[in-house]
C-alpha cells in the first residue's frame, strides 16, 4: 500500500521528540494524575523518556529491533508504575516484531505498533472506554491505518494518528474510569482528561513530528 | 512545598542512605534499591519480599527482619518499583524453599510483579508465587475494573505471614495463609488534607477547611466522598461502617489496625482508636490485638485508616510470634 | 483547625480512653489522668514518674512500661500537669524505696513538680529526688534566666534510668545517674511549619512558604531564628553545629537521636538521619546507637530535632537492656 | 489608715468579674501568648477560673482565708502550667494571710495581696524588668498602698492599682524575657505584651470593679 519508510533516525526523532514534549508538559501531565490518581504521571514519562534518550544517545542500534526492544527495556526498568510497563511493553512489542530493518514503511510500522497495543492489552486488559491510554491508542492506529489504505504517505497517516489520538484523548473527559488508579474515584473519576491518555496523545504528535515531510 | 528533603529527585536515594545510616543491622543495595535483612535467608527458609512506591513509610521496608519481610524494592514516591529490582531481590532473597511477592492491589504494582516473577522464574527457576491484597472497601470490588486497592492488610499479612515462613511453612502453605489473611481483613481511610508529592511540588488536591476526604487510598488520591469535616467519633463512624457491613467481624477475634497517613500525629490516633474501639464494641466486635500508630502512610498526608481482620488461634499465634524489624518489634 | 478530635476541651480525656483501650497492659487513671504499668512497682524498685504536657507523644506515656517509667502524668496540651496529679502518682507508684521525678525545664513543669514534691513528702513521707533535663542548645544556659528547655534528651534519659532502676539501684544512683545522662546531652530542633493548639484553634504562628524556624522547642513556640529554607544538608548543618559547639562529642561513642515533631512522614526522618550521620562522620563522632521516629513531638508540627548523648559502655549497657512500652520496645 | 472594708461577697464578686474578664479576653491571651508563648494562656486562666466559681459557687466560705485558699487550691489543680502555681500560690497566700476575717479593710487586703506577691516571687524568682506577671503585679500594689496612704478608699485604691497593673502590663512590651517560655525567644520575646502581665491587668481591673462605690 504505502509511500516512504521511516528511517531509523527518524523513529529516533521520534523517541526524541516524545521525550520533548513529555518533558515540556511534565507540570501538566502531572497535573492530570493529581485530580484522578497519585500525581506522578509527568514525572514517570519524563524520568523515563530521559532513561530512554540517555541509553540510545550512547548510539549504536544497528537496527529497529534492537533500537525499540532497548527503548522499551529502558522504560520497564526506569519508570515503574502503571505507565512504565505499558508503555515499556508497547515499545517492546514493537521491537519484536519489527525485525532487523533500518527502516519501516507504513504496513510495517502499522504491525509493529499493532503489536504494541496488542502488548498493552496484554498487560493492562483495558478496553475501549476504561479511560485509560488504550483509548488515545487504539484510535491512533485506526486512522493510522485507514489513512495508509487510502493511499497517503506516512506523513498524511502519522498526522491522521495523532488528530485521532487527540479526538480519543479528548473524549476521555466525560468517561467514568474503570482501570488504572483512576477507578478507584468511581462517578469522581468523569469530567478529567486521562493523564496516560494525554501522553499517548504526545507519543502521536512525535510521531507525526518526526514522519512530517522535509 | 515544604519538605526535609535536598531535591525531589533525590529524596529516595537520600532517604535509603539515611535508613543505611539507622540500620546496620539490614543491607541497603543502593543500586537497585533494595532494603535486606542482614544476613541471608536460612536454607529452607521461604523468602518474602514484597515493595511499592516510596512514601508509605515505614512500609515495606522498615518491616525488613525477623518475622517478617526478606527484601523489600523501593520504587520512587507512589510509583511502583520496577521488574529488575524486584527480579534482583528474588535473586538474592531465594534460598531455594520460593519466593513469595507480597503485592498491593494498584495496576502498576501487579505489572511489575509480574513482569518479575516471570523473568526471575525463566532465568533463574526461582519459585515464585504472589498474593496481591486488596482490602479497601472504599472501592468498589468487581472484575470490570481495577478492583479493590491494598492498603492496611498489608501490614498485617506481612507479619503474620512473615511468622509462618519463619516457622518453615513451604511456599504452598506460606501462600494458602497469605490468601487467606488477605481475605479476611477491610480497610477504610480518610484524610483532612492532601499530602504533597515531592516531584509535583504542590499538594495534590485543594480541600477547604471544612471538608474532608472519605475513602482514600494512600496515594494522596481523592476519596470517594467529600463530606462536611467531623467529629472523631463521627468520623470513626464513617469508616467503621461500610467494613462491617461488608464483612462480619463478630464471630471470633479480631486484630484492629488505627493507622495515620503520616502528617497527624499520634495523640489524635490514640483518641481515634478509643472512638473506634468504642463503636466495635458496641457492634460486637473483640479485639483481640491492637496496633495504633503510622505503619502504611501517604507522605506528609493528615488522616487515618481502620483496618480490621479476622483472627483465628493460628492467626493469633503467628501475630504474637517474635518480630525485629525498623517498624514492628516484640519478643525479641 | 483540621484535627482528629471531637471538641478542643475533650482532646486529653478521649485520648486517654483511646490508650486505655490500645493497652491493655496499662493502667489509665482517667480521673487524675495517670497512665501507671498494669503491675504495682516491684518492692525496692525505685519508681520514675515523668509528666508534662500533652501533644508530645508518645511521650511521656507511651514510654511507660518495664524499663522505662512506672507513671506518666498527663497535662492539657503544652499545659504541666498539677501537683495533685503528680502527687497521686508518686504515692501510687512508690514501692518504699523513693520516687524520682523526671522533668522537664520550663517553669510550669518545674513549679509544679516542686509542689507535687513537697505535698507528697509532707503528706505521705513518700521519699522523692528531681532531675530537671535542660538539653536544648538553642537556648543561652544562664542563672539569670529560666534556662534551657528539656526535650529529646528526655527521652533517652527516661530510656537509661528506667533500666538502672529495673536493675535495682537506690534513689540516690539512679538520681545521680540521671543528672549524668542530662549533663551528657544537648539537642537543637527547627520547623517548617506551625503547629495548631486545639483550643487555640489555630496555627501558633505564621510562617511563609520559604522560610523556617530554627532552634525551637516542642510547644509550638516560634524558634530563636527565622532563616530562608534550605534544603535537608544544610539543615542537618544548622542543627548540628550549634550542638557540636556546645559539647565535644569527639571522646567516645555517641548515641544519637533523629525527632520528628509530630507532622513530618518517616521517609523524611530518615534522610535527615542520612544527613546528620554524614556530618557527625566528618566531624569525628561515632554513633554508636540511634533512634529515628517521633519520639517527643509537637502536635502537628512538620520538622526535626537532633538530639546526641555522650554514651560511656555504663550507659550503653543500660541503653541496650530490655524495654517495653508503646513507644520503645527490644529485647522483650 | 483605712476607709472602708472589702465584704466576703465584694471579695467573691472579684472572682467572678476576673473569670468574666479572662474568658471574654481568652482569645486575646492566647494569641499573646502564640506571640511569644505556646498558645495557651487564654484557655488555661479560662480553665482556671471557671474552677474556681464552681467551687466556690458551691458556696459555704465563711471566712476570706476559707475562700482564698479554696480558691488558691483550685487554681493549683485546675491549671498546671506556669500560671496555675503562680496564681494558684499568690491566692493561697492571700487566704493564709487574711485569717478567719468575714471582710478585710485596705490595710489587712494590702498585706494579703503582697504576701501573695511574695508567694509568686518565692516559687518564680521573677525580678522586675524579667517580662512576666510580676511586673503588672508589682506595681499594681505599690500603686494600692500609696493611694491608701494618702488617704483614699478601697475604690480609689483599687482603681489606682489598676491603673498602675495596665502601665506596668505596657511596659512588658518592649522587654526581652528573662523568665518563662518567652525568654525562650531571646531578643525576639521584645515587642510583644506578656501574657501574664495582661492577665494580671485584667485581676485588678476585676478587683477595681467589686469595690467600686455603689
Ligand atoms: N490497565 C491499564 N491499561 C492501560 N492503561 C492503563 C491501565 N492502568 C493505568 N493505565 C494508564 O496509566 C496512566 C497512569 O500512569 P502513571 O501515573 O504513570 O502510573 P500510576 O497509575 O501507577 O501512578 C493512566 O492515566 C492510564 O492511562
Ligand atoms: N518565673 C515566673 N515568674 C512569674 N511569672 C511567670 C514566670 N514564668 C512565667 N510567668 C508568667 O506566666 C505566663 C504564662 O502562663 P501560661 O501560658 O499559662 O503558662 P505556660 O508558660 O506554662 O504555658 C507568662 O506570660 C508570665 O507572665
Ligand atoms: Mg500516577
Ligand atoms: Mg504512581
Ligand atoms: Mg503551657
Ligand atoms: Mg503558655
Amino acid at each position: 500500500m504505502t509511500a516512504g519508510t521511516a528511517s531509523l533516525d527518524q523513529l529516533t526523532d521520534w523517541l526524541s521528540r516524545f521525550r520533548d514534549l513529555v518533558t515540556e508538559q511534565q507540570s501538566y501531565l502531572t497535573e492530570l494524575d493529581s485530580a484522578i490518581g497519585d500525581a506522578d504521571h509527568g514525572s514517570n514519562m519524563t524520568r523515563g523518556m530521559n532513561a530512554v534518550m540517555e541509553k540510545i544517545g550512547a548510539g549504536g542500534a544497528g537496527a529497529v529491533d534492537e533500537l525499540f526492544k532497548s527503548v522499551g527495556m529502558t522504560l520497564v526498568t526506569s519508570v515503574g508504575g502503571a505507565s512504565g510497563p505499558l508503555y515499556g511493553t508497547f515499545f517492546l512489542r514493537i521491537g519484536m516484531t519489527a525485525g532487523a530493518a533500518t527502516a519501516l514503511d507504513g504496513t510495517a510500522l502499522s504491525a509493529a505498533m499493532r503489536a504494541g497495543l496488542e502488548g498493552v492489552v496484554a498487560r493492562g486488559k483495558a478496553e475501549a472506554g476504561d479511560k485509560t491510554m488504550f483509548d488515545a491508542m487504539a484510535p491512533a492506529l485506526d486512522a493510522f491505518d485507514a489513512s495508509l489504505a487510502a493511499g497517503d504517505d506516512l506523513a498524511a497517516a502519522s498526522s491522521a494518528a495523532f488528530t485521532a489520538a487527540v479526538a480519543g484523548r479528548d473524549a476521555t473527559e466525560p468517561l467514568t474510569a474503570r482501570k488504572g488508579r483512576a477507578s478507584y474515584l468511581g462517578e469522581r473519576s468523569a469530567g478529567h482528561l486521562d493523564p496516560g491518555a494525554t501522553s499517548t496523545a504526545l507519543l502521536f504528535e512525535a510521531l507525526a513530528g518526526a514522519l512530517a515531510k522535509g | 512545598m515544604k519538605k526535609l528533603i535536598n531535591a525531589p529527585e533525590a529524596v529516595l536515594a537520600d532517604a535509603l542512605n539515611g535508613v543505611a545510616a539507622a540500620h546496620p543491622e539490614l543491607k541497603v543495595d543502593h543500586v537497585n534499591r533494595i532494603i535486606y535483612r542482614g544476613t541471608p535467608t536460612r536454607k529452607g527458609k521461604v523468602a518474602l519480599i514484597s515493595g511499592g512506591g516510596s512514601g508509605h513509610e515505614p512500609l515495606h521496608g522498615g518491616f525488613v527482619g525477623l518475622g517478617m519481610l526478606d527484601a523489600a524494592c523501593a520504587g520512587e514516591v507512589f510509583t511502583s518499583p520496577t521488574p529488575d529490582q524486584m527480579q534482583e531481590a528474588t535473586k538474592v532473597a531465594d534460598s531455594g524453599a520460593g519466593v513469595l511477592h507480597i503485592v498491593k492491589n494498584y495496576t502498576g504494582d501487579v505489572m511489575n510483579f509480574e513482569m518479575a516473577a516471570e523473568m526471575a522464574e525463566a532465568e533463574t527457576g526461582v519459585k515464585v508465587a504472589s498474593v496481591v491484597t486488596n482490602d479497601d472497601v472504599a472501592v468498589e470490588d468487581s472484575t470490570w475494573t481495577a478492583g479493590r486497592r491494598g492498603v492496611g492488610v498489608t501490614v498485617l499479612l506481612e507479619k503474620i505471614v512473615g511468622a509462618a515462613a519463619e516457622e518453615g511453612r513451604d511456599l504452598a502453605a506460606v501462600t494458602d495463609l497469605a490468601t487467606r489473611v488477605n481475605a479476611a481483613g477491610r480497610s477504610m481511610g480518610m484524610a483532612l488534607t492532601s499530602c504533597t508529592v515531592p516531584s509535583a511540588g504542590k499538594p495534590t488536591f485543594e480541600i477547604p477547611d471544612d471538608m474532608m476526604e472519605i475513602g482514600v487510598g494512600i496515594h494522596g488520591e481523592p476519596g470517594r466522598h467529600r463530606v462536611p469535616l467531623a467529629g472523631a467519633a463521627s468520623i470513626a463512624q464513617q469508616l467503621v461502617e461500610p467494613i462491617l457491613a461488608d464483612l462480619d467481624f463478630t464471630k471470633g477475634p479480631v486484630i484492629a489496625m488505627l493507622n495515620g497517613m503520616g502528617g497527624t500525629p499520634l495523640i489524635e490516633l490514640y483518641l481515634m482508636y478509643g472512638e473506634v474501639a468504642k463503636l466495635l464494641e458496641k457492634a460486637g466486635v473483640k479485639i483481640a490485638r491492637n496496633l495504633v500508630g503510622n505503619y502504611i502512610t501517604s507522605l506528609d498526608m493528615a488522616g487515618c485508616s481502620v483496618t480490621l481482620l479476622k483472627a483465628d488461634d493460628e492467626f493469633l499465634k503467628l501475630w504474637d510470634a517474635p518480630v525485629n524489624t525498623a517498624g514492628l518489634r516484640w519478643g525479641i
